[in-house]
Formats: C-alpha cells, structure tokens, sequence
C-alpha cells in the first residue's frame, strides 16, 4: 500500500499538492475556533481577499524623479501599484545587496589584512538591530522605495557576504596554485577560480536572501510608507483585519518562490558541471 | 493665491486609529484636493516614527500628538501645531476582569503589569500619570508594551497583563466582550479635566516651523481642508461616517465601528483651536511625568499657532 | 654506496660552475614543516638541497615515497617558501611565483567546472590569447594526449587516467621555459604511458626545455633524462646520487631499453636507490 | 612611509584602534550638527548613558517559572537585568535555532523527497516576514522571554537550515562513497561525513547568524516586553533619547562580539585539520 | 588474435559453473552514463560484461586507460546502477551497497577532517569496534604500509604515495570477503611497491579472499595474480581475453618475474592488450 503511494519523482507535484490541502485544512480547522480566526483568519476569507485584489477597483501609480512626475501608470485592480512597489523594492534589495555582498566578500577574502581590521566591525553592523536604521534611511533616502530597499540591503548585504567570504576561504588549495602556475593574474584568479568555486556558496546565500529581501522591504514599508503591500499589511493590522494580513502574506510568498525559481533555474545552469549520483541509465 | 508647495507629504502614525480621523475624512471628502493640494499620507507604525521623518526631512508635515512639539523644543527643534484634530487624547484605561475581577480603587495596580501601547508613548504618560495622583510610583508597577493591534487585545485576553491603557479601536472590542473595566476614559471631556485638570490637545496637524514660513499659503489650504473636516464630523452621524471611511477600516464590523466612533466623537475639536490653557495643560502633564522636561523652560507660545485656524474658521462662515 | 660517492662528487662539483647558466637552481634548500597550532611539532622534509638544471636539460628525479620530491618541486615553482636557500630562475633570485614554469602536479589540479577542452586552454586564456586560436591549439593537444573528442566531458566524466593526460595538456600547451612534471603517467597503461613519454620527448627535443621530472618508475627516468638524481629517504631528504645519462639521442623511450649502457645505468641507479627505500621503509617502520 | 605602518600582523590591533576612533570623529563630527544630533546622538553623552548604565542605580529580576517566583536576583546597576535578559534570549535563541537548522537541514539534505515535497513550503516561510508574527507568538509563548526566543529563532533557523542543506549536499562523493563502503550507517555518516564535511557551511552561518540573534531578541523586545535593552531602547526612542538608543546599540554589540568570538574559537579547534598556506617554518 | 580467442573461450565457458558459487559475479553488464542535462547525449561505458570471481581466487583486470575498469569496481561494489545486467554476491543478487566488499578507490578518498591513524581505524569504529582495539590495530596496520609514526598527521601533510598507503590499510584492516582495489600502487616507488604487493599477497594467501584487482603494470598483474582479465578499449568495453596464471604459489613477487612461465604468459597477454591501446589511441585520436 505504502508502496503505491510512496512519494517519487512522478508523484512530486501530487504530494506538494497534498501538503498544501492539508495546510489549508489545518489552518481552516484552526479558524473554526474564533480564538483561531482572530489570529490566523479564515482561509476562505483570504482568498476571496486576494480575488478581489487582483479584480475589483483600480490602482494607479505616479512614477516620478525627484519633484517631477514622469508618468502615471493605471492598473485595472487595487493591488497592482503596491505590488510593483513591493515588487521593485525586493528585486532592487536583492540586486544590490547581492553585489554589494560578493564585492565585499570577494575583497575582503582576498586581502587578509583588510579582512582582520574590518572584520569585528562588519560582525558589529550584522548584529544591529536594523529596525532602529529606519527612520535614518528615511532621512537619507527619502520616503520613496529607496529607504526600504536600504533597509532590505541590509539584510541581503550580510547574508551574502559571509558566505561569499566563507566561500572563497574553501578553494581547493591545489586548483588555486594549478590556477595560478597557469599564469591567471589577481582578476582572472577571481572570475575564473573564485568565484566558480564559490557558486554554490552564493546561492545558497541567495536562496536565504530572496526571502529576506521580501521581508526587508515589507518590514520596510510596514514601518513607514504610503503603498505597498507592506502598507496595506499595516492597515489591516491596525484595524484587526487579521483576512487581508494574511493574504498579502500570501501574495507575497508566491512572488518569493517566484523569485527563489529564477535564482534556482540560473543555479542549476551555472553548476551543470558538479557530478551527481545516478548517471547511468536504467533500461 | 498660489500654493508654494501642491505637492504635501504627510506622515502619520496609524492612520487607521480614531485618533487621526479627521485626516482620514479631509481625505477622503477631497478636502485637500479641493484646496488644490496634492497630499501623500505615510503611515508609519508609531507616533514617534512619523516624527523623525519629519525632522529628517522627509516628510512637511505630521499628524501627532500636541506633546511632540513641546518634546522638540528640549532637543533644539523647532516646530508648531498649526490645526487641532482632537481635544482629548481618547486613551482609556481599564482593568482586565479576568485578572482582577475584585478590582476597588487604584491602589489594587500596584505591583501588576500594565499594558501600553509603547513604554515612553502617551498611553504610558497617561497611565503613569494616573497612578501617580493616587500616590502609586512608575517602579511600583511594570509597563509592558502591547502595541494597538490584535497583540493588545491578545494580551488582555490571556491574562498577560493585569490593566491596559490604549485606544479605540482595540478598547472597543475590549468593552464589547466584557474583558476589561474602564477606569479611567479620555475619550470624553469630563474626565479629561478630571485627570489634566484642564482641556488637554491631542491630534494635530505639525509642521517645521521653517516649512510654516516659507509655505504660508500651503499651511493655510491644509487647515482649511482640516477645520472643513472637523465640522463635518460635529454634524456626521454614523452612517455618513461608515460612508466615508474607507472599507478597510471597518473591521468587517460595521456596529462596532459606529459603537466606537459615538464613543470618541466628543474628543474631536469643533473648530480646530489650540486653546490656551490645554497648551498649559500639555506641558504640565509632560514635566510631570518626565524628569528631561521637568527643568526646562518652555516657550509654549511656539509649539502652536492658531493664526490659520482662526482664518479658516473665517472663511467657513 | 662508494661508487655512488664519486658519482655525486663529480656532480656536486658541477652546480656551482652551472649555477649562473642555470634554467632553475636551488640552492642549499631546507623545508621544515611546522604545525600551526603546536609550534614545537615539525618536520624537516629537505634539508640542504642543490640542484641546478641548465636550459635545456632532461633531468629526473627517483627517490623512495614521502621523501620529499613533491616538495621540492614546489619549490621550484615557486608554491612552497623554503625555509633557508634561494631559488635561481634563469639567474633571477625568485620571489612569488616562478611565472616561466608551467608545473603538472601530483594531485588532482582541473578546474572542476571547466571541460576538458576548456582546462586545456585555460592558460592561453589567462594570456590572452583569442578564443579561436586558443580553442584550435586546445583541439590539438587534446588530439595529442589521445583524447580527440572528450573536449565536452567535465573532468568527473572522465577517468582518472584521463584527467592525468587533461592536466598534461594542460601544462604543455602554454610552452613554458621550465617543465615541472610529478609523476605524469603513474595513471596510465604501459603503451598509453610511452605513446605520451615520447610525445614529451619530441617537445622537448624539438625546443629544448629545461625539464624537471618526478617518476617512480627507474626505467621511464633513465630512458628520458640527460641525468637521474636519485633522492635519500626522508626526513631531511638531500640528492645522494647524480648519474649523467650518456645514452644516444634521439630515443624511443620502447627502443632504449634494450640497449646495454641502459641496462647498466639501472643496475647502478638500482643499487643506490633500493637500499634508500629499504632504509626508508625500515625507518618508518620502526619509528616512535 | 607606507612601508612603515602598512597593516600587518604585528600592528593589527593598532589598525582597528584606528578604524573605531575614526569612526568615533566621524560620529562626533556628525553631531556637532544638530540635525545629525537628532538621528546620530552625540558620542560622549552616549558613553555616558553607557557608564550610568553600568554604575549607577540599582536593578533586580525576578527569576519565575510559570506562575511562582523561584528567586530574586538584585544588581548594582540599572542595566544588568536588562542585559541579562537579553543576553539569555539570544543565547537560547541562537542555540535553539542552530539546532532546529541543523536537524532540518540534515533531514532534507539526506531525503531527497521530503526536500522535494517540503521546499516550496520553506522557502515561503522564509520569505514571511516575521514582525507580523510578533503577536501570535506572545498568544503561543506569552510575554516573556520565550516569544522573543521564537521570534530570533524564526531568523537564525533559515539561515543555519539553507547553508547546512547546501553544505551536506557539497559532500565530496568519492569521500562518501568510501564512508559507505567502509560501513558506515546512516548516522555515523552522518556524525563522521556530512557534520565534519559541512562544519565551514555551518560555521559561515553561525557568524551571520549570531548577528540576527540578537536583532531578532532586541526586536521581539521591541514589540512588547517589560525588560531588555530592547526595550529600554524602544522606551528612550519614545522619549526621543536618541543617546540611550544609541548606547543600547553599543552594549549589544560589544555582547554580540563577544558571542561571535566564542563561535570563532570553537570554528578554529574544529577546522585545525584543513589545509593552509605557509605551513614551512622561515628561518 | 585466434589464440587469445581460444583462451577467452575457454574461460567463457566457466562463469556458467561458476556463477551460482561466485564470490562476486557480474553477469551480462552494461553502463551507458547520460547526461542529465541532455538525455541524448550518452555514452556506452561497458557493454555485456560477464565476469565471476570465485572464493579465494585472485582476478587482475587490465586494459587501455579510459576503458572503464573503474566503472566495473563501482558497480562490483554496488555504488553504480548498471544500465541492465545482474550482480550477484555469493549467490544473492546485489541490490544497494555491497557490504561484503573493501574498496580502495582510485582517487584520492581519505577523510581530510581525520588523521591517518583515525582514517585507518574509521571502518572498525563504525563497526563499533572498542576504541583501544581499534587503535591497536590501527597502528599494526599503519606499520604494515610503513607509515609508523605518521598516525597524527592529516591527510593534506601527507605525500601522495602516504596517502594511498593509509587507503590500503584503511581498507585492508577491516578483513572484508571481497577485495575490490582499483591502481592501489601506482603512486609508489618499485621497491616500496613490491613489499606493498607481498603484504597483500601475504594477507590473501593467508585468509583467501576474493581480490578483484586493477592495475596498469602487467607484471604486477601476472606476479599476483590467478587468473588476468584484459578489457578491450572503449566504448563498450567487455572482456577480450582471460588468462589463467599457472605460476606455483607462494610467490615472491619480485623472483617470479624470472620464471620462465611468467615471460611467456607476459609475451601473451601483453599481445592482446597492446593491439587493444593501440586501437583505443587511434579512435580517440581521430574521434569526431
Ligand atoms: N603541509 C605539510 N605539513 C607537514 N608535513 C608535510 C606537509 N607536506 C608534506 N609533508 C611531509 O613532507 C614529506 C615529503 O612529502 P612529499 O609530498 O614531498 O613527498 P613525495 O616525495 O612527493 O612523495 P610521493 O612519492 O609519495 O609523492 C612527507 O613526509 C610529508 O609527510
Ligand atoms: N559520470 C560519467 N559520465 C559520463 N562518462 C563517464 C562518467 N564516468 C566515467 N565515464 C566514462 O566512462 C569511461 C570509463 O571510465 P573509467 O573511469 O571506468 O575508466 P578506467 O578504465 O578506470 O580508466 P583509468 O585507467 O584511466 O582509470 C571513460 O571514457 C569515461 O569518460
Ligand atoms: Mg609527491
Ligand atoms: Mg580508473
């Protein structure tokens, strides 16, 4: 019996399936308790919440630089403007957080002595607790989306960085010293030997920091903004409208695996060479 | 007369929360746009977070609490309530009926945990202040901070905390359940002067007192989308008000949003007038309960202007 | 060991005639390993080493396990800082890495996220070279090795004597003045292993080469090299012999075996280097 | 010249005495403005706030479990119950979550289906922002510390999960292969492959993840408790004592520091069999 | 190739009798390696091989490098899925790991993070042998190879040779039914070689084990063993000819090479694989 319905690779997509129903079953058992509803809300409810985001009323959303208004954007339902802040906020964290992180990491690896003097002060930043940095980031970036992408860069920075650190730590001694015999000057080390041999430790930074970055810029605009998702998540929370928290929770966890699918497609190119088990084919 | 600056952004500090809804109301009527203003409302999750935006620059003007402006003033910054949304601060304590189901007099707090909204925000001003008139010191009780939302209710409910001082809408879901006793009410004038000894302001509209300057007639279009508000809630009932809040804020409780708005329509000003004395009233309570203050003197006649009411006012007639 | 005595005095005489013309030279080299954490534990791999390889010349280097050839290759280039002695590159004092060596170590060395065909050319690469050129020459010498058409493969594709002829592409095609090799075709058949013994041999005749190579096998050291050092057993590793081998060139490394001064060369290199082992076996064997 | 005090190893601590008092001038320079005094605090009042803190007054803290108080621990000075309080939800919170990540990173790593069915699921927990949860977890784990403990675990746990997961996975196959022949069962391979060949993937995470201890104790303070520097610190920003604030954030990074140091020397002891360079003595 | 034709087919005619009481017995193997990325890219390793390894007997397999000697340990040793085809261990059919097995790797596969005394000790301590013991015989092993005195180093401040000693008494020290042991001396000197070989030989003829045993030398391959297996070069290697040593034992491996037996069994084999690398040189050199 157990044997029929053992999860394998063909019944992968009926087992997620599966826990995803039982999810939503716990969670309506949950809410049939009103104690339960108050907290966790009612699942029907939300998704009638994300329906009518995505359906009813209309959005708009001026794009301006500086004091000048470029353009309008008009959307034909309510969530679509948050979204995109939302959205553009988490892509523009992960970006540059990311880059800044492997700058970082990369430097820091490469020169020992740089990496010494900095290093209780980099442990320092990580340990700070980035909620106070807001209303900073508000003075200096403003309260458009670039505060809440700091705040988020904050949070993807550090991740990536001490992976990327760790990582270009873990070179195999001996294909860096063929690397270099082979005559690979300080920039062709780093893109050809480094970095290569530090992918798997990037991504696995990464996969931890596309969540974070959807959190830095929800927590972002949770603590101060005029749109986005996290706004509205603000909203409902202070009129207790537990439905509408947990459905813009929901929309954005399904942004996050959207994201965490490209990052994992782009990993799944860059290390085609790593061997994997069970290379022979089975007739 | 031109605007200097169309373009507004206003910081506040739980949009939602009755404290704030005149703004909600000029906003929604198209008050402000009928001024010709372009306003931008960012929520921030408190009081005091809508305020660093302001002194950091990003934001023109916050709708806060009066205190602020007085607060400012001791560290160096200058700014000045131009417009009164409330004349009450509308918090409420009450004791939880599940912890102290016997309770008689004030004295029964000391030693428990009492609810805030934040340690250092008004609702622990006003508690701290209350007790310290029944002769009960802040090391006597502990203040826990709650927040305003499901973890204030949450927290009464389980019998974490023993008394909670925090504002509508969370103290009306508390009173409809029957989970606390309120003690103490600001929500109405009478025991406002009971507990100030004098009219106490709450909301206003603030601003740097440079942006005033440099922005007369901005200032003036936003106190007269204000004061159209205010006077339109003295004759709202609360059918017009379920028409105009946005649906978000009913809670998907209609009754209970109209119970608590009869409740603290006595707290909102009729006019928007900074009365004299509730500035007074204001700085007392702060000095009371703040020893930074306590030394200082302030020069009140800055923290407030009544100049753009008065001609608002003016012109509504 | 007497005859063995004059030999490596007649040699010893040599290096500090040859030690300016030198391609590479190491002189009086002593290597101590030290463990980071307990500064007292330590082992001298080499002690007082000198060698010195003319521009040009085939030399080898037989010695029993764990003596201390893999060492002092990387001395050589440039990988391992001696703790006494200097290292001559064509004269030079070297300082950092020795940039006209190409060197084919021991261990695995491929990028693993490289085909074979682009660890072929990634020297080429790092020079500059333009793709096309770089990809035809790599075609080439994958076509040397004997692996026309595993270009594609990633080195855990490939077997392991595979790899071992990637890696000597690799280090070939970049032409370097000096040739550092460590036991290039321990992973190889016999035949695959002559079929690439000449093809080094050509190379190094048709450019001459100085060429410094690591092999257990006597017959592979004899049948290739102008001279054979022969290695004490560790610790404190020094030459204790140098045999010049005057066998005719040019060789077929198959062919050479048979011939009578080859036969000779082994017996006497034999000698010198079997008692070494032994003792060296014996020492580790009874060692605290 | 730059020969002369070029960093090295000798004058290493002199170069990071260095980088503090600048950033200490930077600082100090900042608040001579008021604007940057509102934000930034003024250094010398700061180190003041920190020397009351550690001298002046006295604190007590009532040790309970469940309803009864076990005992009453008194201090000379204000802070340390704060501190102490702090201190013991980050340690928990590091603790525990280190171990639920290692546990649940193992899991997966070695079951390829349950990590199939279960990745979306956790890649969207990751991907929640975790402030939202700050009131159910005070329902679940009450006011006190343990709600604090859940919320910094909820940081901590993604971060060891995601680099223990991938460091299981980069296991060297040949070196496992041999394990297996060996005879090694699965939790021997476990305790002597896939813990010992992940041991850097682990201690990468721990660095970043004993920052996030931290934040997440100080903001699950922040969200409601009646002691901790959190709250001190969130009690001096109602206040508008930027000072205090600031002097929180030091004393945190000075423990944060020292928590990091502990992880690094037990890194060191554990990682002496990898490989480094210059291993030959100069004489 | 007639001879060789006969002698395949005599020997073909006995893993028939032999299969049911085989040690380890591979009957009708095939391996085609895809990849992952591109299902149509594939490559026929081994094809219909049928190999039986009685009790007590001691089969060397050679072959051309590349021909896929090492994919038939990895499936004898159960870590490889063959395409099609059965492998049967003492009669049973094989399905997962093969724990009647020790298998001495190719390449480099100590554990880093243990020293050479733990890595020696690693499979009796997962056997729950007690700690004391354990040591004890861990250190009996370590002198065996020669290695005394080396237990408290890690693997990275061993040489290379080092290395694939602590490999052997790794896999050695667990006394399993079948040996399965891919170039396990190729990185040592001849001399510390041969006491290697006689160590082995020492142990077998002592315990009589099943040896499958892959080696690049056929004179190391004829001196040890009873029977020698030459594979034909790839792809789709299979056996192409079996041949039984008929030399006395015990043997010394360094003597037998004098027997006139083992210079004409030499001659033999060495016919049929010579053709075979040569064959095997040419296609991959002029492979698409
Ligand atoms: N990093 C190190 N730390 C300590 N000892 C080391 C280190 N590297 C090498 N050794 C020791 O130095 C000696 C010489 O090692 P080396 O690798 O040079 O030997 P080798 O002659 O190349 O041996 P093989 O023929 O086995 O490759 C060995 O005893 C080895 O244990
Ligand atoms: N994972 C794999 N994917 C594709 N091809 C592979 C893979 N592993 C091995 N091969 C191929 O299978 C063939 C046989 O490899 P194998 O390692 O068995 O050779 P071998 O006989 O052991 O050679 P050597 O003597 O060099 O060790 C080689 O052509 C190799 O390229
Ligand atoms: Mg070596
Ligand atoms: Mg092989």
């Amino acid at each position: 019996m157990w044997n029929l319905i053992k999860p394998r690779q063909s019944s992968l997509r009926f087992w997620q399936l599966a826990v995803l129903v039982l999810l939503f079953a716990v969670w309506h058992g949950i809410s049939r308790n009103p104690q339960g509803a108050f907290f966790f809300g009612e699942p029907l409810a939300v998704l009638v919440r994300i329906w009518q985001w995505f359906t009813v009323g209309n959005g708009s959303l001026e794009v301006s630089l500086g004091e000048t208004t470029l353009f309008t954007l008009n959307f034909p339902a309510e969530i679509y403007p948050h979204l995109l802040v939302t959205l553009t906020e988490t892509v523009l964290a992960f970006g540059v957080g990311t880059l800044l992180g492997l700058g970082f990491g990369l430097w820091l690896a490469l020169s020992p002595m740089a990496s010494a003097i900095l290093d209780p002060y980099i442990k320092a930043a990580n340990s700070m607790p980035r909620v106070i940095l807001a209303p900073i980031f508000a003075v200096w970036f403003g309260l458009g989306i670039w505060s809440k992408v700091a705040l988020a860069v904050t949070l993807v920075f550090f991740i990536v960085f001490f992976n990327v650190y760790q990582g270009v730590k873990e070179v195999s001694p001996v294909i860096l010293a063929n690397a270099r015999m082979l005559g690979a000057n300080r920039s062709q080390l780093l893109r050809q030997v480094y970095l290569p041999s530090a992918t798997s430790w990037v991504f696995s930074s990464l996969h931890t920091s596309v969540g974070l970055a959807f959190v830095g810029a929800v927590v972002g605009e949770y603590l101060g903004s005029a749109r986005g998702v996290g706004y509205l998540i603000l909203q409902a929370e202070g009129s207790f409208d537990i439905n509408t928290v947990f459905a813009g929770i929901l929309v954005l966890t399904v942004f996050a695996l959207a994201l965490d699918t490209i990052v994992g497609v782009v990993e799944k190119r860059l290390m085609k060479w790593q061997p994997k088990s069970g290379e022979t084919e089975k007739l | 007369q031109t605007l200097e600056k169309p373009k507004v952004s206003i910081a506040v500090g739980g949009k939602n929360l009755f404290y704030y809804l005149p703004l909600t109301v000029a906003e929604q009527l198209g008050y402000f746009k009928d001024e010709g203003l372009q306003v931008e409302i960012s929520d921030f999750a408190g009081g005091s977070k809508a305020l660093q935006a302001l002194v950091g620059g990003s934001a023109d003007v916050v709708s806060g609490a009066f205190e602020h402006t007085i607060d400012m003033q001791v560290k160096g910054q200058n700014i000045t309530a131009f417009v009164l949304q409330g004349r009450a601060p509308q918090i409420v304590l009450g004791v939880s009926t599940k912890n102290l189901p016997n309770y008689k007099s004030l004295q029964d707090l000391k030693g428990k945990k009492i609810g805030v909204t934040a340690p250092g925000s008004s609702t622990n001003m006003l508690a701290s202040f209350v007790l310290a008139k029944a002769g009960i010191k802040p090391g006597d009780v502990s203040y826990i901070g709650v927040g305003t939302s499901a973890g204030a209710l949450s927290a009464v409910r389980s019998g974490q905390i023993d008394a909670i001082a925090n504002l509508d809408p969370a103290i009306t879901m508390l009173q409809q359940k029957n989970d606390i006793k309120v003690i103490v009410d600001t929500r109405t004038m009478k025991d406002t002067l009971d507990v100030f000894g004098g009219p106490m302001p709450a909301a206003t509209l603030y601003a740097s007192g440079a942006f005033i300057k440099k922005n007369p007639n901005t200032t003036q279009a936003l106190t007269n989308a204000m004061v159209k508000a205010l006077k339109w809630i003295q004759t709202a009932g609360p059918d017009d008000i379920v028409k105009v809040v946005p649906e978000s804020y009913m809670l998907g409780d209609r009754a209970l949003y109209t119970a608590a708005f009869l409740k603290v329509k006595e707290a909102y000003s009729p006019d928007g007038k900074i009365p004299d004395e509730g500035a007074q009233t204001a700085l007392k309570a702060l000095q009371a309960y703040d020893p930074k203050i306590a030394g200082k003197t302030i020069d009140l006649t800055r923290t407030y202007t009544n100049d753009f009411v008065r001609k608002a006012n003016d012109k509504q007639r | 060991m007497q005859r063995t005595g004059t030999v490596s005095q007649e040699a010893a005489q040599q290096p500090g005639q040859q030690a300016a013309h030198a391609a590479l030279s190491l002189d009086n080299i002593t290597c101590t390993f030290v463990s980071r954490e307990n500064r007292a534990q330590r082992y001298t791999a080499m002690a007082d080493t000198t060698l010195n390889i003319a521009p040009g010349e085939f030399v080898s280097v037989v010695g029993p396990t764990g003596c201390g050839k893999s060492t002092l290759l990387n001395v050589g280039a440039g990988l391992l800082q001696p703790s006494s002695g200097t290292v001559r590159v064509f004269g030079e004092e070297l300082t950092g890495l020795n940039r006209r060596a190409g060197y084919m170590f021991q261990a695995e060395c491929l990028l693993p996220w490289r085909s074979a065909l682009q660890n072929v050319v990634a020297g080429l690469q790092f020079r500059g070279m333009p793709e096309g050129e770089a990809n035809r020459l790599g075609e080439e010498w994958l076509a040397r090795v004997g692996l026309k058409g595993f270009g594609d493969r990633y080195p855990h594709q490939l077997s392991g004597g595979m790899r071992k002829r990637v890696a000597l592409a690799q280090t070939l095609v970049l032409d370097p003045d000096i040739i550092l090799m460590d036991e290039p075709f321990s992973a190889l058949d016999i035949q695959t292993r002559q079929l690439m013994e000449n093809e080094v041999l050509d190379l190094w005749s048709a450019k001459k080469k100085a060429v410094l190579f690591i092999t257990h096998d006597l017959d592979e050291a004899i049948a290739m090299s102008d001279r054979v050092v022969v290695l004490s057993a560790g610790p404190g590793t020094h030459p204790i012999g140098e045999f010049v081998i005057d066998l005719p060139r040019p060789r077929d490394v198959a062919e050479i075996r048979a011939h009578p001064r080859f036969v000779e060369l082994h017996a006497q290199i034999w000698d010198v280097l079997r008692e070494e082992v032994l003792k060296g076996y014996q020492q580790t064997k009874q060692r605290a």
